[in-house]
């Protein structure tokens, strides 16, 4: 079994859903990690968790982003872990500089819940590796602050080095390129803003999100 | 006790999708010779501190450490006493 | 006492004069705060309390009724369901965002105070029409106020409703509801229960939120004191999200004995009601209580509404891992009091005692009782205006906000967080799966004004049915309700005779279908200086069941006939008198349906209530983009009315033929079954001159509401 | 052209929950000689006028009509060109 573990700021309300999704549907160990621990688990991947970390108050993932735990999975990362940001997750790794740009508040500026679809742009990344190539798949939304955003030069080095992962197929929030997730260089971090984990079984109207836990998992026992 | 305001201003190539908001809603309500708006911070600190020097120097490091996002935000200082 | 000082308390003089002959003295000031809240109709019911008593609360399934934070019942041997509404419409007509933010949060902490994990809201808005530029204001801050609490604190919104009319001009109405989850164990009440426990305090920092300008730190009404007392109530989602973890993991360690939300009249009826309930005193020591501004008198402190706070009662010993929970989750505490045996309220304060008065009494005010008389001073407009070809008709119908889709709301709204919607919202009841169960939850929140002023006894069993149809269309049997009144000024005659026509209204039905009350809320005074609002209760009803099927929204394939259930009688259409309702066929309608979906003989089953079949075609059509070919059993004349009418009992059914023979079967001539056509793709042909394409339906239904918001 | 802000605050006796918890995280990050934090906004309006005096009026307006909701807020305007 593939081990996760999911970080708990307070304000993290997609938690549940995460330890849920992994633990109960995809049938993997999981652990809640929580914030102020600055050892990390022996886990084979971290998931920080949608929700809004310290009310979201200044930016979303602000505080969360210098709380110490991110120290230890800055180097957790650096060593190779892996590491997938969901919707708030997302804002604290950009925020956290482990991955670029910023997410800014939707071109509506208003909060946007709906399922959407998606196109995975690159099934080149441990998290990915189960879907084809483009293929188009379905995955709720719920965000206030999910405009993706970078420098010219910065989005030139991302589409270079293929870190873009998914992208919208009607782009909801206005976001750059149509980014809905991306990774760092070496793909071994993983953000996004659309939610895997509340799709994992259809009876929720989609379970396109289990193969993205499904791929982690073929990743990580590959790598073992 | 000195108070500083920390005035945080979005960059000017960043898009301020609040400022467009307002700025639309403004103008249904008549405002018409609006050319821009841009929506930013203001965040009052009031502290301890032996001199305003000192108390800046501490406000500029919380500035880099926490209050701005240097990708997206400018910021100045304003000392009010 | 200065006469002027009660009025400022907002107490008549003759409460004032009880309050000295029952205690043989003159209270002081703190004591005067006491009772100028407990003796409120927020925090007493004493003019609905004589109403309220008449309803049914009892049935199998209850495991707590009304009179603790929100209502109980069970879902399985070892898994309960608490739910509760309540209305915020005063603080929304001034600060709609803040207003509607506090009132979900308010909700969501009655909630979990039963020991429950929040796991939905709901919301009910009523207003002016959309074409008023303040209705779209104030609904526009409504939604954001709801939309940002419930989204930050993880609660998802997963429906309500939206109603237009102009009697909410001035007074509009924000009723929300939440449901939690818990296991048995999980239960908790407000009742104190030993001597010597001590009372704690945790959340926020006290402040002078909600204290209404009234200055009660001298009696005297100085303009400077004006300024500073009194102000509005600010939501912090983010805490109350601390509050719920950490009061579920001190209820998990079996740490407390008893635990109160701080609601309206905040620390006072917290703690005046947990005492009160138990038949024990309590002693408080106001030194402690942890505040935001140094500066607040000790009547402040108990009056204050500031948000996001508890009280709770410690198990003799617990304390101190209490406070390591607490600590985890960075939140203010301070041990405040004792439980006591005097059956006082004994206030101290800077080494003196600042109010001692019997519980009894702040708990049992004067029962105001004003004879109710009838009058109907409230005249709706007709659903059907006459005249104009059927054409036009159906395609302004099409085209109304009212009934248009309401997406520009709930996709504000976080609805698949938490990952038991089965159907978001759009139409009708939602649905939820119960986790690590096979039982799911139906829910659905409908206030029907309109019906309410014609005739409040048929109205709000109108809204009760109508609330039922939707439960059952999903499979599942209606299982209990809460309630808001939403009334005006309760010392006028004829709004105790709305009231009393509501109650006794609601008992009928209820009883009948043997479904409880088991939580709800009273708001009167709902009065402008101009306009007066339709009675309007607000129902909640949350219905359980197993499903072999879930039923999609709208029709699965072309081919299928499509049917009515129940009589349509297009002369239901004026504003005199109501549709007719029949209980027994109500739930005779009922039993038949859920039999139908749970062997599997439907496709698809909408209720028909609002908009009458005409709505239920174009939310079957739109949903499923599929048409219909119809052929209505009505000459031309009538089609329009038989479309619009609003009769009673009706589900909109459709089922392929290979099940035609045994659905006539089971309806034989016990109830009326119509059919209207079959599904066709791409247009819906209502005759030969009235025919539209599904496109065209569908865009008209996505955009009428939404427009007028995006202006 | 004429560039006004509007500096906005929430007024004294009103909860600021975003200030409360940012004052709270600077603490948690070492500072600890701040006493207080509140977070307001700051709206940049560029507009067009005949004079400051007639800027500055419409600036009033615009606030008093949609940008400030005087229950909670308070405001100052800073001329800047
Ligand atoms: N204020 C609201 N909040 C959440 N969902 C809403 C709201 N208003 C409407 N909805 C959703 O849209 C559906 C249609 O609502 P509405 O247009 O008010 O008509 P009706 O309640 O008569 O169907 C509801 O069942 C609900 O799911
Ligand atoms: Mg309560």
């Amino acid at each position: 079994m593939i081990k996760f573990g999911v970080v708990i700021f307070p304000g993290s309300n997609c938690d549940l859903d995460a330890l849920y999704a992994i633990g109960k549907v995809a049938k993997q160990a999981v652990i809640p990690i929580w914030h102020k621990e600055t050892q990390i688990p022996d886990v084979d991947c971290i998931v920080l968790p949608g929700g809004f970390s310290y009310g979201d108050y200044l930016r979303p993932g602000a505080v969360a982003s210098r709380s110490p735990v991110i120290q230890s999975i800055k180097r957790y990362a650096v060593n190779g872990g892996k590491v997938i940001g969901i919707c708030n997750g997302f804002q604290v790794l950009v925020e956290a500089n482990l991955l670029p740009g910023v997410l800014l508040t939707n071109q509506s500026t208003r909060f946007i819940s709906k399922i959407v679809p998606l196109e995975v742009v690159n099934n080149q990344t441990p998290f990915t590796n189960l879907f084809q190539k483009n293929q188009l798949i379905r995955l709720p939304i719920a965000h206030k602050d999910g405009n993706y955003f970078t420098d010219p030069a910065s989005l030139r080095m991302i589409q270079q080095n293929n870190q873009v992962v998914f992208t919208y197929q009607d782009n909801p929030n206005g976001s750059i390129e149509n980014i809905a997730g991306l990774c760092n260089r070496e793909k071994n971090v993983l953000g996004l803003m659309p939610h895997p984990e509340r799709a994992c079984e259809s009876i929720t109207g989609t379970s396109d999100g289990l193969l993205v836990f499904q791929s982690i998992v073929a990743a990580c026992k590959e790598a073992k | 006790m000195i108070t500083i305001y920390v005035n945080v201003q979005p960059k000017a190539n960043i898009l301020d999708p609040q400022g467009k908001t307002i700025h639309h809603a403004l103008q249904n309500l008549g405002f018409q010779s609006i050319q821009e708006i841009r929506i930013g911070k203001r965040i009052k600190i009031i502290m301890e501190a032996a001199s305003v020097k000192e108390a800046t120097a501490k406000v500029q490091e919380m500035c880099e450490k926490l209050l701005i996002n240097p990708l997206i935000e400018e910021y100045t200082l304003e000392v009010v006493s | 006492m200065n006469p002027e000082i009660i009025k400022q308390f907002n107490m008549s003089i003759a409460d004032y004069n009880e309050i000295v002959k029952r205690l043989q003295r003159e209270p002081n000031i703190v004591e005067l705060g006491l009772f100028s809240a407990m003796w409120s109709e927020h925090c007493s019911y004493r003019s609905s309390k004589e109403f309220l008593k008449r309803l049914p609360t009892h049935g199998k399934l209850v495991v707590t009724g009304p009179g603790e934070n929100a209502g109980v019942i069970s879902i399985t041997d070892d898994l309960y369901l608490s739910f509760k509404v309540e209305s915020h419409n005063h603080p929304s007509a001034v600060e709609p965002f803040q207003g509607a933010a506090t009132g979900v949060g308010g909700i969501i902490r009655d909630i979990f105070t039963m020991g429950a994990r929040p796991i939905a809201s709901y919301d009910s808005l009523c207003f002016d029409l959309p074409d008023n530029p303040r209705a779209r204001y104030l609904l526009n801050g409504v939604v954001e106020g709801i939309a940002y609490y419930g989204n930050c604190v993880g609660v998802p919104t997963l429906g309500g409703e939206t109603r237009f009319d102009s009697c909410y001009e001035e007074n509009p109405l924000i009723n929300a509801m939440t449901i939690g989850i818990l296991p048995k164990s999980s239960l908790r009440s407000s009742e104190a229960k030993h001597i010597g426990s001590n009372v704690i305090y945790i959340g926020a920092k006290t402040g002078r939120d909600g204290l209404h300008g009234a200055s009660f730190a001298s009696g005297v009404l100085d303009e400077e004191a004006q300024k500073k007392r009194g102000s509005v109530q600010v939501g912090d989602p983010f805490l109350e999200k601390l509050l719920i973890e950490a009061t579920l993991q001190i209820i998990d360690e079996d740490l407390i004995e008893a635990i109160q939300d701080m609601g309206a009249a905040g620390l006072t009826s917290s703690s005046v009601e947990m005492a009160g309930k138990g038949n024990k005193g309590m002693k408080l020591n106001l030194d402690q209580v942890p505040l935001r501004e140094t500066d607040l008198t000790p009547v402040e402190m108990m009056l204050s509404e500031s948000q996001e706070r508890m009280l709770l009662i410690s198990k003799p010993g617990k304390e101190d891992r209490i406070k390591e929970i607490l600590n985890h989750w960075e939140l203010d505490y301070a041990i405040i009091g004792v439980i006591t045996d005097t059956g006082l309220m004994e206030i101290d304060y800077h080494d003196s005692q600042v109010a001692s008065v019997p519980i009894e009494e702040l708990l049992n005010p004067p029962i105001t009782s004003i004879p109710p008389v009838q009058n109907h001073s409230l005249t709706p407009p007709p659903l059907i205006i006459p005249g104009g070809i059927m054409k036009e008709k159906v395609k302004q119908f099409l085209q109304d906000p009212q009934f248009g889709s309401k997406r520009w709301i709930f996709e504000q709204y976080d609805h698949t967080l938490l990952t038991n919607t089965v159907n978001p919202p759009g139409i009708g009841a939602s649905l939820l799966r119960i986790k690590d169960t096979d039982q799911y939850l139906g829910v659905t929140l409908i206030s029907n004004g309109r019906n309410s002023a014609i005739d409040p006894y048929v109205g709000v069993q109108t809204t009760i049915a109508q609330c039922a149809r939707r439960i059952t269309a999903l499979g599942l049997t209606p299982s209990a309700i809460t309630n808001c009144l939403n009334f005006g000024d309760p010392n006028q005659p004829h709004t105790r005779w709305e009231l009393s026509q509501t109650v006794e209204g609601m008992r009928e039905i209820l009883e009948a279908m043997e479904v409880p009350v088991v939580s709800g809320n009273v708001s009167l005074y709902n009065e402008g200086i101009h306009k007066r609002i339709y009675p309007t209760p607000t129902i909640g009803m949350v219905g359980l069941g197993s499903l072999s099927t879930i039923l999609p929204v709208g029709f699965p394939q072309e081919g299928l006939i499509v049917a009515v259930v129940g009589k349509t009688n297009p002369s239901d259409c004026n504003s005199e008198t109501l549709p007719a309702l029949s209980i027994r066929e109500e739930i005779l309608h009922q039993d038949l349906i859920r039999f139908c979906i749970q062997t599997n003989l439907l496709t698809s089953c909408l209720s028909i209530d609002r908009g009458g079949i005409i709505r239920a075609i174009q939310q079957c059509v739109v949903y499923s983009s599929m048409g219909i070919e119809c052929e209505f059993p009505v000459d031309t004349a009538q089609q329009w009315p038989y479309l619009r009418c609003e009769s009673n009992g009706r589900y909109l059914i459709s089922y392929p033929s290979t099940h035609e023979k045994a659905i006539q079967e089971l309806f034989s001539d016990q109830v009326p079954l119509t059919v209207i056509g079959h599904t066709i793709p791409n247009d819906l042909k209502l005759d030969r001159a009235t025919q539209f394409s599904v496109e065209k339906i569908v865009n008209w239904y996505q955009h009428s509401f939404k427009d007028y918001m995006e202006y």
